[in-house]
């Protein structure tokens, strides 16, 4: 049992990986935002496996608080990258983000 | 980010659960990993998700910043005052065993006030970064403007 | 007269969120909390207090939190859009693997719902489904992307607003 | 023997899930644009937690960890598409155009279509 999932936790750590691959390579920082928000996922579903593996059934916490701070820094770095400023309550930006 | 409607209900229906689950993580720390560190983050996140939807105003409209200072110290000033309450009582610094005249009671005791001061402390440090790292740029510009004039 | 009418079925309305936006909390808290002893009840009882409080500072307390939302057609609603996922899945994954079919478009679906939640609802729903993502809401129109022509085709038939329709059947509210 | 094949059944879904996992990263390379890639960390994001969790809820039956496993699923489904739509909106508003196929060239009339 225990080897299944860990060939799923190998499946998962080669996702992270092919994201990882995508959040370097770029082009657009919104195609960083959106690999970075997969690995995000990923890492939540990591460590729900290693809850089983272990035997820790204490751990899950750990995957729940996980799955909602995923979400805030996702909104959090999308707006720093958009708007440059954390505090407006607006959307629309009016100085435009360089494409590297 | 208000004028994006998904966005904007979503997170009016998750900032409460966020908020509930920092406050589970505060007072289970004796039966899961968490504790009042964690818990102050998790607390503070659901506000700065408020926050970075409507805006900085409106966040610190609802706990303002002069409630943040002084419960940033009555969280330290709690967590001291039990620890020094141990030594009035004959023990050592956070020592709970004197506090209380059952032991697990005592320890009990203890242990949820002190990690209650470390989480409000926690939160409410974490909410002042995010208020002063927020109000960069726009401190920023102003700095700017009154270069620009003569 | 009818102004004063208003106002108490507005305070009415907001007591009604408020009360099961408490009731869903507890339920929570009860759930991921695992130990029934009266000290940590208790604590739950303020903590419930404390959140619910804050949420009403927030203004964040709204249609969101309406009971009928909660009510049983929303299992269901679940259950066919997880087969629906399951569909749609085998489709991208065919195309990731087989690039050269991608044929991505972009067009706009009208959002025959009147709430903002239901709306909200019907967009989530097509992002959640792979080979579509919603890119804007406007009033009444979605501009939706997708990945080929079956992805675009499944949700001009219209399947997934009338499943939001129905669900929301029972609430007529506007926010 | 019902035990035997839950335990099958809860394989087979946790493999699957790790190979959409996989899937759906490969998109997240291969795929040409910026909003085709959207769809890849769908795969990625959407039936990948589905399956795992079914697969782990198999293994654990009726427990306070099945229902966190649940609640973190039913977290995942819930923010996974907004995060999503806040991306694609920036980046729509922020002027990064999408590459259309012409329907011309597409290769229906040979393709054996199966309707769902």
């Amino acid at each position: 049992m225990t080897l299944v999932m860990v060939v799923t936790t190998m499946a998962i750590f080669a996702t992270m990986a092919l994201a990882l691959v995508r959040a370097l390579k770029g082009p657009t920082i919104y195609d960083r935002i959106n690999a970075v928000n997969v690995f995000g996922t990923k890492t939540v579903l990591i460590i729900a496996l290693i809850t089983y593996i272990t035997g820790h059934a204490d751990l899950i916490d750990v995957a729940l608080v996980y799955a909602l701070i995923n979400f805030i820094a996702v909104v959090t770095v999308l707006k720093l990258a958009k708007t440059r400023d954390l505090a407006s309550s607006a959307d629309v930006a009016d100085g435009a983000v360089e494409h590297d | 980010m208000i004028d994006n409607d998904i966005l904007r209900i979503v997170a009016r229906f998750l900032i409460p659960l966020i908020m509930l689950f920092g406050l589970y993580i505060q007072f289970h720390g004796e039966y899961s990993p968490g504790g009042g560190f964690q818990a102050g983050v998790v607390f503070a996140a659901g506000w700065i998700l408020f926050a970075l939807i409507y805006g900085l105003d409106a966040a610190l409209r609802v706990v303002p910043e002069r409630a943040m200072y002084i419960l940033m110290v009555a969280g330290v000033m709690l967590y001291c005052a039990v620890g020094v309450a141990g030594v009035m009582l004959g023990g050592h610094f956070l020592d709970f065993y004197p506090l209380l005249p059952g032991e697990h009671a005592a320890q009990q005791f203890g242990i949820i006030t002190v990690e209650f001061g470390i989480g409000v402390t926690v939160a409410t440090v974490v909410m002042l970064f995010f208020t002063l790292f927020a109000r960069r740029k726009s401190q920023w510009e102003a700095a700017e403007v009154e270069d620009d004039q003569p | 007269m009818s102004k004063w009418k208003e106002r108490i079925g507005k305070i009415l309305r907001s007591m009604r969120y408020i009360l099961s936006l408490t009731i869903v909390l507890a339920a929570l808290w009860l759930a991921v909390s695992g130990v029934y002893k009266p000290l940590i009840m208790l604590l739950g009882v303020g903590s419930v207090a404390l959140v619910v409080w804050l949420a009403t500072r927030m203004k964040v307390v709204g249609v969101e939190h309406n009971p009928a939302l909660y009510a049983g057609r929303l299992p269901l609603y679940w259950g066919w859009l997880a087969w629906q996922i399951v569909l749609a899945n085998l489709n991208v994954a065919r195309l990731i693997l087989n690039p050269a079919q991608v044929r991505p478009r972009v067009f706009k679906v009208k959002v025959p719902h009147d709430t903002a939640v239901a709306g909200a609802a019907y967009a989530n729903s097509v992002t959640l489904t792979p080979g579509t993502v919603s890119l804007q809401m406007t009033a009444g129109e979605l501009t939706v992307h997708a990945l080929d022509r079956r992805s675009a085709e499944e949700l001009k038939s219209g399947a997934m607003a009338r499943r939001i329709a129905w669900l929301e059947g029972s609430d007529t509210e506007h926010p | 023997m019902i035990e035997t094949v839950i335990d099958i059944v809860s394989w087979i879904c946790l493999l699957l899930g790790g190979a959409f996992g996989i899937i759906g990263g490969l998109g997240l390379v291969r795929l040409p644009d910026f909003f085709t890639r959207l769809h890849a960390a769908g795969v990625a994001e959407t039936l990948c937690p589905l399956l795992i969790v079914l697969g782990l809820v198999l293994q654990s039956g009726l427990s306070l960890l099945t229902l966190k496993l649940v609640l973190i699923l039913l977290f995942l489904l819930f923010t996974a598409p907004t995060a999503t739509h806040a991306v694609a909106r920036a980046a729509m508003l922020d002027g990064v155009e999408p590459s259309l196929g012409n329907d011309e060239s597409e290769p229906t009339s040979g393709e054996p279509s199966s309707n769902t």
